[in-house]
Formats: C-alpha cells, structure tokens, sequence
C-alpha cells in the first residue's frame, strides 16, 4: 500500500481542475468574451470620444476584469458538492486545507489569468495610454488573487445554503472595495505621472495575508458546509 | 522608377494593398490545406475506434474472477 | 424523404455517390478558380488604370469585393441547406452547410480586413461603428457561432441540426449588411456595381471584378467538396465504405 | 492486517444516534464491527442508513452516544485514509472517463500495491470503455466505475451506500465477491442494501435501522 | 380523465418557475446587486466627478442592466434539464412553446423586473437628470424582454452542450448589439433634447417579432438539444 | 379501455434500432405490446435499456425501423399524453416538496378521475413528508415522490426505467401492485429491472437487449 506524498497529492488536485477547465474550455472563455463585450458595449453607449473613453479606461478595466472574476466564482464548488467529489477530498488522508489551496490556484489560473492575458488589449480599445499597463497589469496580478482567495472562502460558507447568490455578493462587496480602490488608485496616479507604489504595496500585504489564511478558512467553512 | 518599381510601389498604396492580397492568399491556401490534415485524424481516430470495437465485442462478459 | 426530390438527387444525396462524385469535380473547379483568379488579377492590377480619386488604393477592391460578395452568398447557401437538413433531414445537406460556415468566416474575415487595410487611407481610420462594417463584423460572429455550436455537441448530427438552427435565425442579417447603406447614410460606399442596368464604374475594372467573383465561386464549390468529402468519413464511421477508405489508407 | 474477531473491535457504536432539528433520526444504535466482518445495514426508506453511513464517514457529526475506532473515540484523523465511502452521490466527475477519476482517486488515496488503473477498470467491467467521459455511461457503468475505487484504494473500512442498485447480476455477483476478499484479507464493510444479498463468506452481521 | 386546458397548464408553469424562484430569492437578487456594485464602482473607479460621471450615466445604467440579465440567462434550462423535468415538459400533453413562453415570462418577470425597478436608483446614484429616466424605462421595458426571448433561444441551442457559456456569449453578442444601440440612441437622444421615439419604435418592433418568434425557435431547438 | 390481446398492438417495434455516432446501439428490436400486457425489458448494463424506453417515449429519434402506435407510424402528436416517462433521472424539483411537484404534473398532464394528490402521496408512502422539499427526502423517498405520477397521471403506456432501484420491500410490492392494477384496467407497461419481478398478474412479455 503507497499511500501518496502530500505533493502527489496536490499535483493530482490540480491536474483534475486543469483537466476539467480544459475539458470545458469554453467556460474559461466565457469571463473572457464578458470582458470583451462590456468593453465593446462601452463606446456604443457612451458615443465613440476619444478623450472621455481614455479618461474612464482604467476603471473600466478593472471594474470590468473583477466583475469577469466574480461571474465565475459562484461555480467553484457547487459541482463538486452535486457529484459527491467534495465529499472524496475531505475523506482523503491529505491536508484539506492544502487541497483547496490548489482548487483555487486552478481557479486563478483559469479564470484570471486569460483575464490578465487580454486585460493590455481592453485596455487598447478604450485608448488607455501605454504607459499606464504595465501598473495596470501589476494592480491586477495582485488584486485577482486576492479576489479568488477572499472569494472561495466566502463560497465555502454559502456553499451550505440554498441562497448563496445573494449572501455571496453581499458578503464580496465590501471585501473587494478596498481591493478595487487600492487598484484604481494605483493606476490613477500612473495615468497623472504621481508615484503609485503606496497602493501597490498595500494590496501584496493584503494578499500574503489572504494566502496564508484564505485555504484554512475555506476547509473549515466547508466542513460545516457538507454536516447536514 | 522602373515599371516593375512602380508596380510594386502601387502608387504609395503598397502598404495597403500587398498586406491585402497576401492575406487573401493566406487565408484561401490555409482553407484549402486544412481538410487535408484533417482528414488523416478523422480516418486515424477511426482506426482506433474500430480497434476498441472489436475490444468491446471480444469482451466475455463476467469479469475473469480473480482474488 | 419526399417522392418529389428527382431521383438523380435523392441518388447524389446518398454519401458514398456524393464522396466520389465530388472526388472527381473538385480538381476541376479548382482548376477554373485558379485560371480565372490569374486573369482576373493580371486585368485588376496591370491592365486596369489606376482611379483619378483614389490613385491604386482601390486595387484592393478586386478582393475586398468578390469576397464580401461571397461572405453573404455562402451564407445564403449555408441557410438554405439547413433549412433543407432540418426539414428532410437529410444528411448532405446538413454537412454542405456545416461545412460552408468556415469558408464563409475565411472570406468574411478577408473582407473585414482588406476593407480596414483600405479604410486607413481612404477614411483615416481602421475602423469605425459604422452599419455595414459593424453588420459584416456581425456576420463573422454569426459564422463563429455556426462553428463552434456545431463542434460543442458530441454527437455530430445532432451539433449539425442545432448549428443549421442558428444559421437560420442568423440569416436576417445577411440582407442588413446588403441594405445597410441604403437605410443608414454612413461612411461606406453604396452600390457602385450593377450587373443587370448600367454599373457606375469603367468597363477596365469592372471585367477584372467580375472575373474574380466567378473565380471565388469556382473556388468555394472546390473548397466545399474537399471539405464534405472529409466531413462524411468523419460521420459515416460505422459505415463499411468508409471503414474500407481507412483499412485502405492504413495500408498505403 | 489481523485475523477476524480480535478482542478490540475495528468499529463500536454505543447508544449512537443523530439528530436533526433536535429530533433524532433513528433509534440509537449499538453495534460492533471486527476486522473481517460485514455487516448488513437494514432498513426501510427514511430510516437512516444513509445518515449512519455519513455519520461514520465522520462527514455528520455525533449527534449523541459514541464512536470507538479501534478502540479509541473516533476522531477525524484517528481513521484518515482508512475508510472508503461510496454514497449516493458516486463522486465521478462527468467530464472526465473512468481512467482519469480513477487516476485522481489514486493520486490523493493512494493505491494498493501492484494495482493498476488499467487492470481495475478491466476487471470491473468497463473494458472498452476506459476513455469515454463518465457522462456518455449507462448509469450501471457508472456504478461500476465508482465500485472501481474498491479494488484500487487501500483501506480497512468500506462504508458502501446501496452498491448494488443499477448494476446487471454479473455486477451483482462482482460486488459480492469484491466483499468476500475484502472481508477475508481482514478488512471490514458496512453495506446497505433492499435487496438479497447472497454472501457467501459467513453470515453478515445485521444492523437495523427503526426510524 | 380531465386533461387541463391551455389556460391551466400555463399557470401551473409560470407558477412553478416563480415559486422555485421564490424559494431561491437569494438568486433573484443577485443580478440587482450586481448591477448595485457596478454602480457603486464606477465613481471609486473613475473619481466622483459629477460632470464626467453624468456623461457616462445613461450607457453605463444600460450596459449594466443587460449585462446583469446575461448572468441569469444561463441556467435557465440547465437545472431542469438535470434533474430531468424538461423530458417531462417536452411530453406533456401541451404546445411546448407556449410552456416555454410562459419560463421565459417568469425569467423576465424574475430577472429583469427587479432589475428596472432598481434603475432609477442606478441612474440618481451616477445623477443621470431626471428628465431622461422616464425614457431609459422605456428603452429598458423594450430592451429587457428582447434579450430574455432571443437568449432563451440561444440558451435552448447550446443545452445539449457542455461548453455552452462561450457559445452563447458569442451567439449573443451580434444580437443583443442591436438591442443596446438603440437603447442607448434613445436614451442620449432625451439627454440633448432630441426626438427620441424612433429608436423605441424600431425596439417595440423587434419586441413584437420575437414575442411570436422566440418560443417556436426555442421548443424546436430544446428538442434538438434532447435528441442525445 | 379495451381488453388485453385486442388485434391491434398498443405499440409496435419491427427491426428498431438506434444509431450513435452511426453505430447501432442495440441489435435490431421486433415486439409487440398489448393493451393489459407487461414488458420486461432486459439486458446487462449498458445494453441499451434506458436508449430503448427513451426512443418509445419520443424524446430520441428512431435510428432504423419502425415504431407503430395503435397500428399508425408514431408521431410526436399521436400519442401525446397517453405516455408516461420515469427515467434515471427523477424529474423532481429539488427545491419543491413532494405535493408542488404533484400539483404541476397535474397541471401539465391533468389527472384521473376523482384523485387527489393528498391521497396519491399517502398510498404511495410519504405521508408526513408532504411538504418537506425534495431535497431533504432520502433516496428511496424521492423514488417514492416520483412513483406517485404514476397514481396520478391518466396514460396509457408506462416506460418505467428501473423503477425498484432505492425502494424498499414495501416500496418493491407497492409498484407491483401498481403495475397489476394497471395492466388489469387495460393499460401496458413496459419496466427495466436487474432484480426479480414477482409480478402476479400472468406472466409478463420478456424484451432482450443485446448490445
Ligand atoms: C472594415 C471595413 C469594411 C468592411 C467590413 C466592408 C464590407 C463590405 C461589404 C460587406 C460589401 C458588400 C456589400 C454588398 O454588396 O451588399 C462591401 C462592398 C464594397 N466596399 Fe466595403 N467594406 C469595408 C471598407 C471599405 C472601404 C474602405 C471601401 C472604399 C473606400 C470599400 C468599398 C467598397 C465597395 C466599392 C464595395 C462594392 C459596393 C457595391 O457595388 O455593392 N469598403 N464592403
Ligand atoms: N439533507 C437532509 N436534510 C433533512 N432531512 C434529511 C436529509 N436527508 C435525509 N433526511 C431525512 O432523514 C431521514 C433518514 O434519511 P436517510 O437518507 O438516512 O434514509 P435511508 O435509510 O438512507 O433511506 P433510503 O433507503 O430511502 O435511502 C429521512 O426521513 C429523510 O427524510
Ligand atoms: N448520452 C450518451 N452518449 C453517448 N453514449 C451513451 C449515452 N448514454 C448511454 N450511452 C451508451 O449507450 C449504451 C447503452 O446505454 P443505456 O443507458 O441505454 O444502457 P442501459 O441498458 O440502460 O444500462 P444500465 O442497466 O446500466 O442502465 C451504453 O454503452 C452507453 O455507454
Ligand atoms: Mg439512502
Ligand atoms: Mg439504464
């Protein structure tokens, strides 16, 4: 009997959630193509100006990829609760914790990251000057995560109740404020040349908390989850 | 300007036009090569299928019993 | 099936007589495509004068034109061949549809892009909302959706039929592109070609245009059947034609 | 693994029961399982087999009364990895084919030693059909994928919820036997079921369920 | 033996779907507080500069309002199609489109109803001049039930998928366009003082087609999507 | 109603067969139904027991052959309401209880003569968990609250998809009873099932899927 190594173990937990995003690839590129259209929408609601579409970029952006982030999160545990999988992992020999540490890096990987990948060319379309992306892109690299994290905690602690959309985006709402502000500071001071690194920073304090913490919060939510 | 120079030159349009034609071809020849490739999968994946067909329908049906 | 279809039909309809009918036809459309393509371009870009207002920027014309002209007749072909594949069921048809979608994308995304290489001198922009440019853009999404809706379903036929759906709702756009410069004045040209009265444009390069769109024709039908004849190994699998196709490659 | 009937029982419930809404859900039960037995739970619909099953899992928590595992009061990591569940819920992602859960059940369990993925499914029943997603099976070949895990992973508990249900008599008569070397090589079960088992391995022990 | 008439099984579908909605109201008001938090947004996000916020307050009401719908669109066959009361819908002894126009009612009725009696808010909270918010009802009151009954087609085309959520962002994209140009000409149309009742006429037209249309297209295309 | 063994068959197969990926998934079926007859259907798992009642109930299309209904072709619209479906999958809303998803079948499919859907749900065994949603109920429960269109609903034809799966001996004899009841007042049905049938009233047609 070989019983597998916690990094065995968390090696097949990703691999499983790599698997399924790919399998259903076009639930990946569904955040995506929302993007996309809420930045195509932008310029036939507002009229095609330049100036105005360039001076509300940034937010857009953001605003935009976080709300992408948020359509996908509702979805991270339920299929696994439906099938049975869920209960599997937490009768595992393996930190629970650890294992939904890789559920939500999958997640990130797959809903983020495509987010991150075309966030330069939403940025494009709505004139942002080229400058500000690469802020742009940090504030994003550090606010996602963030996002995932705090979400999967807080799906965790629905997933057990039949009314989790709204708790869901109740409870979300003032944790992904600061995230948003933080960002949209940071690009806001890049676009009128001021130093941005105060926001930055504050937003990776913000998520070496969250990675530390967010795993264990999310097995124990869980847990009381699946007891009924 | 030799009369192939301006030929090529199309009139300062050159930057416009070539792209144009070039990508006209590309597309058509990409269009024209890709049943090709896949027609070699589909009769490859086929292969395969028949092979596990016949791995089905050789199946006896109660699982050799073996402890 | 009805007993009105003419028997040489319901015959050609039949997938092995299909296979090897368009295996003989192809080389031979393909053949015109490619004369008639050389003689067009040679009549487009040598022998036709350059325009007195646009200099030799509107030699993009000779492909930006025949291939939105194709982009909507392929889809007009695409929509009666799934109007026929849901109605009779009929398994050619839903394949001659199916297969048209990426043919139709590949001409419709040429158009989008000549039409933008020429718009940067000719308007001073790439792109602009404008109805026939946001309506032809539309198009291709309708295209991509036939694609990818045929693809997501396991079962082929089943994918073909919700596919050909979707290409027969979509079907009302292909005349809003047509009459978008009709109904909204807007920056694209309006009709300049006119095949039954009297065109506005000169014999010199109008022949060339002309040229090039029976060209493109000749090339979707070749284009059509290389792609169909691949399509029906795919969905006739179990049947013994196709398995003696494939015992027969595996061999050579 | 030891002998049938050690003087410590594997599993002991005393007076245990569960409750919801502060009401129990079954009479309280007391019962002991060996290494090398297994036992039958029985009872009609509602009377809480599946709740006893996922209280033992340690998926429900003690409503009152004990769990003893092997002696000591049952706690989370007291048993970890030792027991195999297998519920209504089959626990098979429906994207993925019986090769690939299979593997994953593999990757966080671990599997016995000189088993293979391929030689389960082959034995199991699903032959041919390894790589077809989970989705496109007959609900018996699902069952049956799941009951795959039972020969793949190591454990000494099997916690099985209705296994029979969906399966032809050649899966019928597969499970039985699966039971029987599980039970002989020293492992135990616990097994709900409305219809006949016919085991041969000794006489089940009966646990019943009142609601 | 009694079959029921027309009328009664009408009402016995349209009360099925909004007691099953009423019993998830936490998934009812998701897209309000979605379409809340967009709102709230979008001043962290670009400053709270009135004029420029004003500007923008009508195409962002809009884009946010038919996006918030998108999200509910989705699963609005795939839980019946689960747990397998579609197949019983598609035998019933009933014109299956009518029994779908009734769903499609009650998604409206859940989804989007909300969603507009919530938009005056959104339009004081960016201070859209109150003049123009009788005529974004308007274009919403058209607009809403568009997208309900040409999404319901394109969700009932990809139910027999499983990558269904890029598809239908994709299929949906070119045909609610349409639906938000108009929208939005007639709303920034009042806001400069122009006629703004041609771009409502052409909506109410479409409206008209696809209230007959819809249905018909969404049973036929159900039925394909079963046929697996 | 007519009596059983009338000259035309309720429903007729000749040469039926279903095509996947133009693969036929069972060998071709010829049978004949009657009105006050009993099918069997049998077959190992995966032979094509729930394709087969799925394409009978018009929700697949008829791969090859032909499917007869009363003697005429069958058409979406010939036999519209006179069938009644139960498949793997329960067609209960999870979030309902039991007497809401009664009420909307009746709704949808009317229901017989002088019945009401209290007294269906208390014969059918789910007295005091009326109101409980679904959800909640146990396995053999939910079987229970979907066994209950049968009481219900008026049709002709029943294609029942393992209808015994997760029921108890009392839920086992009530569904025999049920089908007996059935037959005898001139209805057919058609039933797979792994486990023994003990129906009573004469012996049953048998139906053998060979995939
Ligand atoms: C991305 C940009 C463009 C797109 C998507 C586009 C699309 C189309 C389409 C769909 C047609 C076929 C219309 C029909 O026959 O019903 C067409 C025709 C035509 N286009 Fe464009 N076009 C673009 C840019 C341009 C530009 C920049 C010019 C020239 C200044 C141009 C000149 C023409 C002409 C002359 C015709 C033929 C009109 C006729 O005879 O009907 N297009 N274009
Ligand atoms: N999630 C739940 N919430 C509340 N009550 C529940 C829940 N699950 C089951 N019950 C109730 O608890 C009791 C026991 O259910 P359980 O599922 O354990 O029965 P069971 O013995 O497994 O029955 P079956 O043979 O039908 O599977 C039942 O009366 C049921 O209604
Ligand atoms: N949705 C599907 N797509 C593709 N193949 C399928 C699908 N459903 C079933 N099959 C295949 O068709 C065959 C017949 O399946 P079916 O479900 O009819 O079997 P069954 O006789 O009901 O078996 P069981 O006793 O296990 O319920 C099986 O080999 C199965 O793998
Ligand atoms: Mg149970
Ligand atoms: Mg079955």
């Amino acid at each position: 009997m070989n019983r597998p190594g916690v990094a065995t173990a968390c090696a097949a937990m990703l691999r499983r959630d790599l698997t399924l995003a790919w399998r259903r690839r076009g639930d990946i590129a569904m955040p995506v193509l929302y993007a996309l259209i809420v930045t195509m929408l932008f310029p036939f609601a507002l009229g095609p100006e330049d100036t105005l579409l360039q001076r509300i970029a940034g937010g857009v952006v953001l605003v935009t990829v976080l709300l992408a982030m948020l359509l996908a999160l509702d979805a991270m545990f339920s299929s696994d609760i439906e099938d049975g999988s869920l209960e599997q992992l937490v009768l595992a020999p393996q930190p629970l914790a650890l294992m939904l540490g890789m559920k939500i890096l999958a997640h990130w990987l797959t809903t983020a990251l495509p987010l991150i990948v075309i966030a330069p060319l939403l940025a494009a379309m709505l004139h942002l000057p080229g400058a500000v992306i690469p802020v742009l892109l940090l504030a994003l690299l550090l606010a996602t995560p963030l996002l995932s994290l705090l979400g999967a905690v807080l799906v965790a602690l629905t997933a057990g109740t039949r009314r989790s959309g709204m708790l869901l985006a109740l409870m979300l709402l003032p944790l992904c404020m600061p995230a948003v502000i933080f960002a949209a500071g940071a690009v806001a001071a890049a676009q009128q040349g001021l130093p941005w690194l105060a926001p930055i920073a504050w937003l990776a304090a913000a998520l070496v908390l969250a990675v530390v913490l967010a795993p264990l919060a999310c097995a124990a939510a869980l847990r009381i989850a699946l007891d009924a | 300007m030799s009369a192939l120079q301006a030929f090529f030159a199309m009139g300062g349009y050159a930057i416009y036009v070539w792209p144009a034609y070039a990508l006209f071809f590309i597309v058509l020849i990409a269009d024209t090569i890709a049943p090709g490739v896949r027609r070699r999968r589909v009769l490859r994946e086929l292969r395969a299928r028949l092979a596990r067909q016949s791995v089905r329908q050789n199946r006896n049906s109660p699982a050799p019993p073996s402890p | 099936m009805s007993s009105w279809i003419p028997l040489w039909l319901h015959k050609l309809g039949s997938p092995p007589t299909f296979y090897r009918f368009a295996g003989t036809l192809r080389p031979w459309a393909m053949g015109l495509a490619l004369l008639l393509g050389a003689i067009a371009l040679y009549g487009g870009l040598v022998l036709a004068p350059a325009d007195y207002q646009q200099g030799d920027a509107y030699r993009i014309i000779f492909i930006h034109v025949p291939s939105a002209w194709m982009s909507m007749f392929i889809y007009a072909v695409m929509g009666v061949a799934s109007f026929i594949a849901l109605v009779w069921r009929i398994k050619l048809a839903e394949v001659v549809a199916m297969e048209s979608a990426p043919i139709g994308a590949a001409f419709t995304f040429i158009t989008l892009v000549t039409g933008s290489l020429w718009g940067k001198p000719m308007w001073g922009t790439w792109w602009t909302w404008d109805a026939r440019l946001t309506s032809e853009l539309v198009l291709l999404f309708l295209y991509l959706g036939v694609i990818g809706l045929y693809h997501a379903f396991e079962d082929r036929r089943q994918g073909a039929r919700a596919a050909a759906f979707l290409a027969i709702i979509g079907i009302i756009n292909v005349p809003i592109v047509h009459f978008s410069v009709n109904w909204w004045n807007t920056l694209h040209q309006g009709s300049t070609v006119n095949i039954f009265g009297k065109s506005k444009m000169s014999w010199d390069m109008l022949w060339p245009l002309l040229t090039m769109m029976l060209a493109t024709k000749f090339y979707y039908v070749a284009s059509l059947f290389n792609r169909v004849r691949t399509d029906l190994l795919a969905l006739e699998g179990g049947k013994d034609w196709v398995r003696k196709i494939a015992e027969d490659e595996a061999k050579s | 693994m030891t002998a049938a009937n050690t003087a410590v029982p594997l599993l002991e419930a005393r007076a245990l029961s569960f409750l919801r809404q502060d009401e129990p859900v079954f009479a309280p039960l007391d019962f002991q399982l060996h290494a090398g037995e297994l036992a039958l739970v029985e009872g009609d619909n509602g009377s809480g087999k599946t709740t006893l099953l996922r209280i033992l899992a340690g998926l429900l928590h003690v409503g009152e009364g004990e769990l003893h595992w092997r002696g000591e009061p049952m706690q989370r990591d007291t048993c970890t990895g030792e027991i195999l569940f297998l519920g209504h819920q089959l626990g098979l992602k429906a994207d993925l084919s019986p090769r690939e859960n299979l593997r994953i059940a593999a990757g966080l369990f671990g599997c016995r030693d000189g088993i293979g993925v391929a030689m389960v499914l082959d034995r199991i029943g699903l032959r041919g059909y390894e790589d077809e997603p989970v989705r496109r099976l007959s609900a018996g070949q699902k069952k049956r994928a799941a009951l795959a895990r039972l020969l793949l992973l190591p454990a000494t508990l099997w916690l099985l919820d209705e296994p029979y249900a969906n399966l032809d008599r050649i899966g019928i008569a597969l499970v039985n036997q699966l039971l029987e070397t599980h039970t002989a090589a020293g492992g135990a079960a616990l097994v709900t079921s409305h219809g006949a088992v016919s085991f041969h391995g000794g006489e089940p022990r009966h646990i019943r369920m009142h609601a």
